[in-house]
């Protein structure tokens, strides 16, 4: 990757904030006079068509989680996903409910974890910085890996979701 | 007198045929438009009327206009299948033509009623029998304004010919002149959709026959210029028309007038042909208000603005026949999306578009830029306000245009629409490179129009190949269609490289995730300006139309009240006249009885 | 003439320096850092290193180049400063349709995207623009009457003998200034691409070098509706340096009065222009003809 | 406490009446007179439905549906009880007196099976492509559900000793 072109995806990450849960309340903060995340360049995007960073924040109910896949789809490339919260890595506090997904990482690459079940501002920003710093060394690529083993994300979601023409648009 | 005949045997043979009548049609419209460049002056007399027929390069100007566009429209696919549209349309050639090489009242006004009643006839369709009835009143209207002025001028003159108005002009008192303006003014002002003879024009264009609706709009609504440059310049003399300032000050800003609410209306229309109407209404409004400055720029910008409109109104005409053949559809509301069907006359709309609204490159420019300077020349500082408002409105309705038919997302009904015919790109895009040619070359442009500019007795404005220059400011055409190419091919090349593309299907789009259906009906198109729509209802109530209908009623009960007089029984008439005879006595008497 | 093709990639540049200054000032006035200034410039190398974007057909293509070559052309003909003034011989008309490409451009570009959401964007920005267009000619209309030529290089030269027209012409300005305040696109007139509300407007299909491409023609929108402003206002620029002065404090001024007000409903900010600025540069035209504009 | 109301109520319906506490009055009724009680008691100024909740009995084999039901005049909350049969859980709507209910009723028939007859928009309201039993029955079973379905990760010792060893590392012991 060119060094001018890699410097300015780490200087300018525009973000969708998908607010699933109650990780919401935790990204005002950030976004705004408190703690301001646009000092590092890191704006929220109006549409995911714009956007090179997801951040999911809070449980993956099933509804939920198939418009995280579509969102998720709709970024163009390189794109990176930042994942808020227990309910996230393991199901968190819903790990047994019947409409809850538990793990993020099965439905899509997920590149950076923030535990916490709700992480602070600070910590979101040292998880921001850890992306920052994969991307410097080229570990941020949950995108490649989506293209790569794209079968079997797409079993785990069928299994979870069902495979049905009401809510899958694309095939990637 | 050759493009009379042939135009003539042209619609009768195209009569009688029946599956040739297009080439038929075709051939002889394009033989009699090479003869109309040929003609000879021709004088014969009828009943003691000399009619002289020549070719003035005025009209050479309009015809070569007119009459290849015609020959343009004729190329073009018919949507309908009935048996007189080709000779109707041959027909109204010949009028158009007859008007043209006429240099004598008589067969100018046979001519024009050749025309109109062949248009109405290509307009009437029993689905809307009210726009075909509306256009035949209101070109009768006009035809009577024009046949009263001819018996003024042959009652003062003694003879039919132009030649002999124009010369013994001081028989006439201002104010007969200002009457007969007035006069022949409703005449070309009801063909030119000056504004408030406008109230036939968007029904007539939307019920007349689709691919005729692009010559009707873009060649015979140049007649009514073209009668007023005859009226203002040729008869009246340019130095003496000057002297009339209230009606040159009337007749700018009716011309701005039409121009700004013909495009303020045009934004509100919801059908294809209305809206193009509209537009074509504010055009027309446009090289009116050009003309009645009456100096060599307005003139000049007249006539541009009528070639440009000519131009693009043709392309945009036939590019709503060919989406009508095709889909059937005539509103904004079932249509949209139609880029994918019908590619290539997008492309050559989208550049009569620009043409229209005149950005630079295209040829819509320069006729707007003569506008402009003509009327700061002038000193009409409110009157450039006005115009560069229709301007602006031009902005809004052609992008309704485009947007309502092409853009959005199509409804699955519109799948399997095919192209457009072969012939219709065709002849739009010839049309669409001439559009471009007078665009980037407004110095050719002007020369073509010098002989008709000195004919009217202006001095032809300064200019080179390329540019144009005036007291004011100079455009050079050139440098700039040059300076679009070079940026544009940078642009692209810019363009091609870098991110790769991401092929996304048209239920792909944003919608915050939900999955969208072929069915979703996720279009924006139908009241496409609401929130303009909404605070301007009160004055978009109003209109010329309801105007003149109330009169209409109005007479109507005013003639009830009379019948209560006229009972029609004979008793009631006797008493009357009794009455009558007992105040004359009474009224004799009291004078004074048999002294 | 060289200068004449570099000046719109120098604008360019300019602009989005300026957008980051305004990032800058409205970060600095919400009591926080905000990004540096030259950070605009960065996301639009990242725009452009994307190695994906969106894409839905042909003009949705061309929308994006139609808007560059119009921006590049506008801003050549734009009499920038100096001996030269560092453009073609342009005609006031003449830029102020070559200023109508680009925004067409993406209008053209935005309606092929196929979503509801561009379409009702670019029916804001045109409506927008009926309401502004007036006020901002109707303010011209006094000078160019006045001065007997449209050649803005010439206005810009007699206002150096006669002074600026700001003063010759004070309520005409202020009708114009109103405009120009909608024609950047800032705060209370940024409806078309109100993110909020929706989703960015005509950009909501853009990403990747598209939307770079569209930052540039924004950036160079800046300059060029500013910069016809000083020209026909304030006495053009003897130098770059001076121009770019001139254009930004104005660009400045108009960002501090954004700053503190709400957005305007599409249909108010209509009515709005047509009440008050229009009103105002009426009242100009009329007090500059009573004063012998003649 | 309520007397004259518990002499009204009782009066007109067979209704076990049972003040629990101040402002807070239990009522149980047969199934066939709930909606002219709930009619009769909307007249009384009871006029609005707070909400309709259901218990399942499972051992008794019943549902037991709850109308929650609160007066602004008197400052009332009345628990309207009743129960139907769990086999055949079916039960008439009370839309008709409170149009609110529409929605209550079907949530009540997403998440427990009850068919209100009469309920215009029984149609699933939250669960999407659901298809289990009603899920708020007691007997579903939800983790074997979440098994089936999601996979997750189980905190076995190997993974905690894992865990810890990243910890140490972080030196946040």
């Amino acid at each position: 990757m060119s060094g001018i072109g890699k410097t300015s995806r780490i200087k300018s990450l525009w973000v969708t904030y998908y607010v699933t849960g109650c990780g919401g309340i935790e990204l005002l903060p950030v976004i705004t006079s408190r703690f301001d995340a646009e000092r590092f360049g890191i704006i929220t995007s109006a549409t995911p068509r714009q956007s090179d960073v997801l951040v999911v924040s809070g449980f993956l109910t099933t509804k939920t989680l198939r418009r995280i896949i579509r969102t998720y789809e709709q970024m163009p490339d390189p794109k990176y996903v930042v994942a808020l919260g227990a309910c996230t890595i393991n199901g968190g506090i819903y790990w047994d409910s019947y409409s809850t997904a538990d793990k993020l990482e099965l439905y899509i690459p997920v590149d950076v974890y923030i535990a916490g079940c709700m992480p602070r501002p600070e910590s979101i920003f040292m998880g921001f910085a850890h992306l920052m710093a994969m991307i410097k060394g080229d570990k941020a690529d949950g995108w490649k890996r989506y293209h790569e083993n794209y079968k079997w994300y797409k079993k785990n979601q069928d299994k979870a979701l069902g495979n049905s023409k009401k809510w899958r648009v694309r095939d990637v | 007198m050759l493009t009379i005949a042939l135009y003539f045997a042209g619609s009768i043979i195209t009569y009688f045929t029946k599956k040739a009548s297009a080439i038929i049609a075709f051939i002889f419209a394009v033989l009699a438009n090479i003869a109309f460049v040929f003609t000879k002056p021709l004088n014969f007399h009828l009943a003691n009327f000399n009619l002289n027929f020549s070719l003035t390069p005025l009209s050479y100007i309009f015809g070569i206009i007119i009459l290849t566009l015609a020959s343009f429209v004729m190329f073009c696919y018919p949507n309908t299948k009935e048996r007189q549209y080709y000779p109707l349309f041959l027909l109204s050639l010949t009028g158009i033509s007859i008007i043209l090489l006429s240099n004598n009242f008589l067969s100018f006004f046979f001519g024009w009623e050749l025309m109109s009643v062949s248009s109405f006839f290509l307009i009437y369709n029993n689905k809307d029998r009210k726009a075909g009835l509306l256009y035949l009143v209101a070109s009768a209207v006009g035809a009577y304004g024009i046949l009263m002025g001819i018996s003024v001028v042959y009652a003062k003159t003694g003879s039919i010919l132009f030649t002999s108005f124009s010369q013994n002009l001081n028989l006439f008192s201002r104010r007969e002149i200002v009457y007969l303006i007035f006069l022949f003014g409703a005449g070309f002002g009801v063909k030119a959709a000056l504004m408030p003879l406008h109230i036939w024009a968007p029904d007539g264009y939307r019920e007349a026959r689709d691919p005729f609706t692009a010559f009707f709009s873009g060649g015979l609504s140049k007649l009514g210029i073209y009668g007023f440059l005859l009226l203002l310049f040729v008869f009246i003399g340019t130095d003496r028309f000057a002297t009339f300032h209230i009606t040159k000050w009337t007749l700018a800003w009716l011309g701005g007038l039409t121009a700004f609410l013909g495009g303020f209306y045009a934004i509100f229309q919801t059908d294809i042909k209305r809206l193009l109407a509209f537009s074509s209404i504010s055009q027309m409004g446009y090289a009116i208000t050009a003309l009645s400055l009456s100096t060599s720029l307005g003139v000049t910008a007249s006539l541009y603005t009528v070639l440009s409109h000519a131009l693009f109104k043709g392309i945009l005409f036939i590019t709503a026949a060919s989406v009508i053949l095709r889909t059937g559809k005539h509103s904004f509301d079932e249509l949209g999306g139609l880029v994918k069907n019908m590619p290539l006359t997008f492309i050559v709309s989208v550049f009569a578009v620009i043409g229209l609204n005149g950005v630079p490159p295209m040829g819509g420019f320069p006729a707007k830029w003569l506008v402009y300077e003509g009327l700061i020349k002038a000193h009409y500082p409110g009157l450039i306000a006005l115009m560069f408002a229709a301007s602006t409105t031009a902005f809004l309705y052609s992008y309704r245009f485009i947007h309502g038919v092409f853009f959005g997302k199509r409804m699955p009904s519109l799948k399997n629409i095919k192209e457009a015919p072969f012939v219709n790109i065709l002849s739009s895009t010839i049309l669409m490179l001439a559009l471009l040619f007078i665009g980037m070359f407004p110095g050719w442009v002007v020369d073509f129009f010098s002989p008709a500019i000195k004919f009217l007795g202006f001095k032809v404005m300064v200019h080179t190949f390329g540019t144009l220059s005036t007291p004011l400011g100079n455009f050079n055409g050139f440098l700039v269609g040059i300076v679009f190419i070079i940026a544009g091919l940078f642009a692209t090349i810019v363009s091609l490289f870098f991110s790769r593309k991401m092929r996304v299907s048209s239920i792909d789009t944003y919608s915050s995730g939900e999955a969208l259906t072929e069915e979703t009906p996720y279009h924006y198109s139908s009241n496409f300006y609401l929130f303009i729509q909404r605070d301007f209802s009160g004055f978009l109530r109003l209109s010329a139309r309801k105007f003149y209908f109330s009169i209409a009623r109005f007479i109507e009960n005013s003639a009830q009240g009379l019948r209560r007089i006229y009972t029609g029984n004979g008793q009631v008439y006797i008493w009357y006249v009794i009455i009558v005879w007992i105040g004359l006595i009474i009224g004799f008497l009291y004078k004074g009885g048999f002294k | 003439m060289t200068w004449a093709i570099l000046m719109p990639f120098i604008l360019m540049f300019a602009g989005l320096l300026y957008m980051g200054f305004a990032r800058k000032i409205h970060a600095r006035i919400q009591k926080r850092y905000g990004p540096p200034f030259y950070q605009n410039i960065y996301d639009v190398i990242k725009l452009f290193s994307k190695r994906e974007a969106a894409f839905h057909g042909g003009m949705f293509h061309f929308g994006p180049v139609l808007s560059l070559t119009g921006i590049i052309m506008a801003l050549m003909f734009l009499p920038v400063g100096g001996k030269p003034l560092f453009s073609f011989q342009g005609d006031l008309f003449v830029l102020l349709y070559l200023a109508v490409i680009a925004p067409w451009g993406m209008a053209l570009g935005a309606g092929n995207a196929e979503n509801p959401l561009a379409s009702v964007g670019i029916a804001r920005a045109l409506t927008l623009m009926l309401g502004y267009e007036i006020p901002f000619f109707i303010g011209i209309i006094p000078i160019v009457v006045r001065t007997h030529t449209t050649q803005i290089v010439e206005i810009i030269q007699l206002q150096q003998i006669n002074g600026w027209n700001v003063i010759l012409f004070p309520i005409s300005a202020l009708a114009s200034i109103i405009a120009l305040h909608a024609m950047l696109g800032n705060k209370p007139f940024d409806q078309p691409i109100a993110p909020h509300e929706i989703a960015s407007g005509p950009l909501v299909e853009y990403g990747g070098k598209y939307l770079g491409i569209l930052q540039l023609y924004q950036a160079g929108a800046i300059l060029l509706s500013t910069g016809i402003y000083v020209d026909l206002f304030f006495g053009g620029a003897s130098n770059v340096w001076m121009f770019f002065l001139k254009t930004f404090l104005i660009y400045f001024v108009l960002l501090l009065i954004g700053e503190v007000l709400p957005r305007f409903r599409i249909g108010d900010a209509l009515k709005f222009f047509w009440k008050w600025p229009l009103g105002i540069a009426l009242l100009g035209l009329l007090v500059a003809v009573l004063g012998g504009v003649r | 406490m309520y007397e004259d109301l518990k002499k009204d109520i009782q009066g007109k319906f067979p209704a076990k009446f049972e003040v629990i506490r101040e402002r807070r009055i239990k009522v149980s009724i047969d199934k066939n007179s709930v909606l002219p009680f709930l009619s009769y008691i909307k007249s009384k100024g009871f006029i609005h439905l707070i909400s309709i909740s259901c218990v399942d009995w499972i051992k008794e084999n019943e549902f037991e549906i709850v109308y929650h039901l609160w007066s602004y005049t008197d400052e009332i909350h009345i628990m309207l009880k009743t129960r139907i049969s769990r086999k055949k859980p079916i039960f008439e709507t009370a839309s008709e007196i409170y149009p609110v209910a529409q929605t209550f009723e079907r949530e009540i028939h997403e998440m427990f099976g009850v068919d209100f007859k009469g309920n215009k928009r029984q149609i699933p309201f939250i669960l999407e492509d659901w298809d289990d039993i009603p899920p708020m029955r007691k007997d579903f079973d939800p983790l074997k559900y979440a098994k089936s379905h999601f996979e997750t990760e189980e905190y076995t010792e190997e993974v905690w000793t894992k865990v810890r060893k990243i910890q140490k590392f972080r030196g946040e012991e």
